[in-house]
């Protein structure tokens, strides 16, 4: 209420200035929503004093970037007033091409940013458009359509399979290469010179126990002394034992026959 | 038999379909298929189906009124103010998503993402300035057929104009 | 209209769909949701597009007749790995779940699970071995007459080396 009345003594005030001075009683019986507003100028310019009032602004001090974001928010509602965007618009124009003039006479032109105009705004039909889609009316519809998918036909599956048996088959190939070279890898080590080897380390010893990480170097010999160890401890030639299962030393030593 | 390949193109298909494209399969006439075509689109009638043009495309589709039964079920969903911003960038592109933001506000970041992960847009940056682009996907699911910009927009407009 | 909407959910999944999925979202009895799919299997009945049941869920697809038209239009609806999964299990059949395993990996217990999902596949258990076979669907799928386990086989090798 406050605020109405406020508004309607700033008009007053500013009678002198207004574009069309014999508007002023009009502009009165807006604010006090005394008639009711059928031509869209008027409702445009309606929705301007209202939004002032609902949002209490400054009438001396309003920033046109907050206010015509405002404004639009307060139009999408009533699509009619399309046409009110349309002369916030020309305002907006207005007084950009004043506040130019002015800023050019203060030679401060950093400051034009601030109310740059977005280029689509000046376009009929680009304004026209974007105003609408914001008021929800929209150029394609939400449609539900299917995932783009069919079925398999037979000779895919047949494919397919040819494909698996092909696969397969290497697999199978990489597998027997892979046994194979273990085998021929064994060979070439030649199992019985190995087991000579480690059986004359441990008859240095005299009978006395070892501990099995002596007897190598590195993993590499580790696995030539393994298998012969394994085969050893097999035929009751050698012992072999560990202190603490499972982490404690393990030993090895030479049976006495 | 053309009938129902047709159908059967339109229903695995699930986008807009152009006559051009029917016809590299199928040895037939344009006014065969536009028979064909009318033919199914009567067969659909009493349907939860319709098979309907965009854009001088055919695509077979959900009617408006089971839309809301089978949301649930639909590989893509798209909201009503994704589609609004989806519009906007159409009728625009490229636009800047500084731009964008003026027309919409802060909800383009989450309007972009989600545009974006369903294969609409594009963003590209030039220098500091993310610029927002349609994709052809865009294109193929709306069925544009040209992609010549100033011809889309002239398509929206008139849309909206009824 | 409950027909209508099974029918938009139908077409709208893509995949096959269950009564209690459709009954989540529909207040219906179980035969109201047969009989409205019944009526729409006639109604389909001319139709490039068929509705069949699967391990007793719906599916709407293209009848077999047709789709070496629409390949083009659309991608596979399995992947290619899967598929050769499949073929594997359709020639050795029924095969144990430990000798498929030995065969194509660990990728094993994923694919029976997409290919019973597809409706492809059941498992059997006999003790404590896993039997995978294939279901009714496959061979309506793929259009096999006969479930011939050797005459199946002979399709299948003949083909390959034809």
């Amino acid at each position: 209420m406050k605020m109405k009345e406020e508004i309607i003594s700033y008009i007053i005030k500013s009678k002198d200035l207004l574009y069309r001075e014999e508007n002023i009683q009009k502009y009165i019986d807006i604010i006090q929503n005394k008639v009711y507003i059928k031509n869209p100028f008027d409702r445009a310019i309606a929705a301007i004093f209202e939004l002032v009032i609902e949002r209490e602004i400054d009438p001396c001090q309003i920033d046109l970037i907050k206010f015509s974001k405002l404004y639009f928010e307060k139009i999408k509602e009533d699509i009619n007033l399309f046409v009110a965007g349309k002369i916030l618009f020309m305002a907006w124009k207005i007084l950009r091409l004043q506040s130019e003039e002015i800023l050019r006479n203060m030679e401060r032109k950093e400051e034009m940013e601030e109310i740059e105009i977005p280029e689509w705004y000046g376009e009929d039909e680009a304004f026209d458009y974007t105003i609408k889609v914001m008021g929800n009316e929209l150029p394609f519809e939400k449609k539900i359509r299917r995932m783009p998918s069919r079925k398999i036909t037979l000779v895919e599956l047949i494919n397919a399979f040819e494909e698996a048996k092909e696969k397969l088959k290497k697999k199978k190939k990489v597998k027997a290469s892979w046994t194979g070279n273990i085998v021929e890898h064994t060979h070439k080590e030649d199992i019985e010179n190995d087991i000579k080897r480690v059986m004359e380390k441990l008859s240095k010893l005299n009978g006395e126990a070892i501990p099995l990480k002596k007897l190598y170097n590195g993993k590499d010999e580790m696995l030539s002394i393994l298998l012969p160890l394994l085969f050893l401890a097999k035929e009751g030639k050698i012992a072999i034992w560990q202190d603490n299962f499972p982490f404690g030393e393990i030993y090895v030593k030479l049976n006495h026959d | 038999m053309i009938k129902k390949i047709i159908e059967a193109i339109l229903f695995t298909a699930g986008k807009p379909v152009s006559k051009e494209e029917i016809k590299k399969d199928l040895k037939v006439k344009d006014e065969d298929i536009e028979k064909a075509i009318k033919e199914l689109m009567k067969d659909y009638e009493n349907s939860a189906i319709e098979i309907v043009e965009v854009n001088g495309k055919y695509v077979m589709q959900i009617r408006n009124e089971y839309v809301e039964y089978v949301k649930k079920f639909a590989p893509m969903e798209i909201s009503k103010s994704l589609l609004r911003t989806l519009a906007i960038i159409a009728y625009h592109q490229p636009i800047k998503q500084s731009d964008l933001k003026q027309m919409i506000g802060s909800q383009v970041y989450n309007h972009i993402k989600e545009l974006r992960k369903k294969g609409f847009l594009k963003v590209k940056r030039e220098g500091r300035t993310k610029l927002i682009e349609l994709t052809n996907y865009f294109y193929e699911y709306f069925g544009f057929e040209d992609k010549n910009r100033e011809k889309i927009r002239e398509i929206l407009y008139k849309k909206i104009k009824g």
